[in-house]
């Protein structure tokens, strides 16, 4: 199961439902202001961490360069995805569950 | 309406409901979605979490604010084939609330002669997760 | 594949409009097929032909209505959701008395099961909103 | 005491349009003077006339120009906000060559300068969003 | 000084930086979402203590009494008003800060 | 500008930017205002905090999802007549970002031989309340 975050984790709860709620083995993709969920040296890293020891996390590329984010600035573990990745991860998962 | 859903699809439709009513309006129109999805006999089941819980709270009253009370719309919800009602056990106590909040939701089972039976259950976090992940169709409010 | 758009918010407020609107041609582009797009909540207001955006910015509205007229899209908008901010076609005109309407190119007003109908016969649903 | 209200939310969507209509009721009723009810972001959307909510809930914008008939409000409308929502009036009709328009009566589009001015004279300004 | 929070503490960080941003002796309004902010034995309990420590609290009324809130359900120390008081706080403040 | 306008009466002007840019255009719109804000003579500050301090990160591009980039907008603040720029330290430390990830924003100092001078303070919480609570008109985005 894909689950989508597009809120920033410091502004609003999104983020921490989807880690309370997606199961093991699911896949999490951030977009929008949800890929300030992936910055290194945040407090909301722990969150993130939690996600990825047992479960996949993407960002979209191009939401990370439209807010100036560098790839070294992401949490180890986390892959960068483009929009066409965003639909393959889409046809890989079998539904599709957006935390907005 | 058309052939092809006469033809017999039936998915697992799941409404999650995590924001709090009145404040936004999500709330009455995730109703509003769940009402008319009983005429697409399909398996229809509302999970509340998060601030979603407090749609349920009882004694709702917005003559005050001058917006329009749908609160009492819950309570039909077993009369259009919804028959299942997920709370997150945990949504509910971060927010100091049980069950005793909650509005008392029935459902006339047609199997047993018409009981009423409850509508609401109250799920832990794991519960829930794989409530959702059982889901075909995830719409949100 | 078979995929359906849900679309919960406005143009140019926030970017979900425009998040949508890249997935959808990204998945076109793949060659799946986006049988509906469905606008809902504050959505229904991509669907009004009366927005002229700054010109050195994108529009949003005709953006929709051009991919819609090359790919044959289905442009929903939730009626009950557009009675409530003012997105009218001829027949709400007609049926509301107003005097004018303002719904865009490409899209039209239709129920609630229009939703629930994309739900069930796409294999993927996929929603953008705030 | 002279009150300026600044509306960043449409109506139905968010509680914020009640809550400010609530408030500005309120000043009113105890003598206040409301010198400006400044529409910016998605409260442009309070300004449509096509709105037409179900029969049992409360018209928003109905309300709103009633209430500036009885005490004379300057309902204003953000044109920069309005021009990307689809909120136009006669003018902004002709200027854009759109065939019709939608504002509601009782509303007018004006520019930003409008919010800053009432943020000079009134003596508190009162924020309603989301 | 007033200070107006409109979102509910559990989803949103309003409250939070209302609480970090207004200094001692101001005043804190919960309106609309805001007031589930005063609901008494939840999470965000601390959050409103430490506000009433040298702030005055209030709820409005109108929007407890909409969500189904009795005032015994309310952190002790706060009080309710209704519109016409919400009218006064902003006349016996001198200027408004709104929290979205 | 009207007769009054001119009559002298100067507020301080404080715009609270609390939101990240391009999730929302609130970014946008409030400068904007900053910006037109400027024709009337008032005395304005901006002030950056929580999800705000992104709005001044580098590098942002916003051509690859299509929306108007107007980062650039915030170089030209100087030019404005908006001579002080707050960013809240608390809000950068905790989103793991520092001053060095903020765009160096100057203004020429016309009492100083248009010497450029940096436009962005980092103050602390207790100062940001200060701030806040010194000033006449909050206009929040």
């Amino acid at each position: 199961m894909l689950h989508i975050v597009n809120k920033s984790p410091f502004e609003k709860n999104s983020l921490e439902s989807c880690a309370r709620l997606s199961k093991s083995g699911s896949c999490i993709l951030l977009i929008e202001d949800g890929v300030y969920g992936a910055l290194v040296d945040s407090e909301t890293n722990e969150m993130i961490q939690s996600c990825l020891r047992d479960r996949s996390v993407y960002v979209l590329g191009e939401d990370i360069q439209a807010r100036g984010i560098q790839r070294e600035q992401l949490v180890m573990g986390i892959e960068v995805v483009d929009y066409a990745g965003f639909v393959k991860l889409t046809v890989e998962h079998d539904k599709v569950q957006s935390w907005l | 309406m058309s052939e092809e859903l006469q033809s017999g699809i039936v998915k697992k439709f799941l409404y999650i409901n995590r924001r709090a009513p009145h404040g936004t309006n999500y709330a009455q129109e995730g109703l509003e979605v769940a009402l008319i999805g009983a005429a697409f006999d399909q398996d229809v089941a509302m999970a509340y979490l998060d601030d979603g819980v407090f749609q349920l709270k009882t004694g709702q009253d917005t003559k005050t604010i001058g917006t329009k009370n749908f609160s009492a719309t819950y309570r039909v919800l077993g009369d259009y084939d919804v028959k299942r009602v997920y709370v997150e056990r945990e949504s509910l106590e971060c927010r100091g609330l049980s069950e005793g909040d909650l509005m008392p939701l029935v459902y006339e089972d047609e199997d047993n002669d018409w009981e009423e039976k409850p509508l609401i259950h109250i799920v832990s976090a794991e519960e829930m997760q794989q409530i959702i992940d059982e889901s075909d169709v995830l719409i949100n409010f | 594949m078979k995929f359906a758009v849900l679309v919960n918010e406005g143009p140019y407020t926030h970017q979900a409009s425009d998040s949508a609107f890249n997935f959808t041609q990204a998945a076109l582009e793949q060659g799946h097929q986006v049988i509906r797009v469905f606008f809902y909540h504050d959505g229904v207001n991509n669907g009004t032909r009366l927005t002229t955006p700054p010109q050195d910015d994108r529009h949003i509205t005709n953006r929709w209505s051009q991919l819609a007229q090359e790919h044959d899209l289905d442009l929903v908008v939730c009626v009950a959701a557009a009675q409530r901010r003012g997105i009218v076609d001829e027949d709400e005109q007609k049926r509301h008395n107003k005097d004018v309407n303002n719904i865009a190119d490409g899209f039209r007003i239709s129920g609630l099961g229009q939703l629930i109908e994309a739900g069930i016969q796409a294999d993927r649903l996929v929603t953008f909103g705030d």
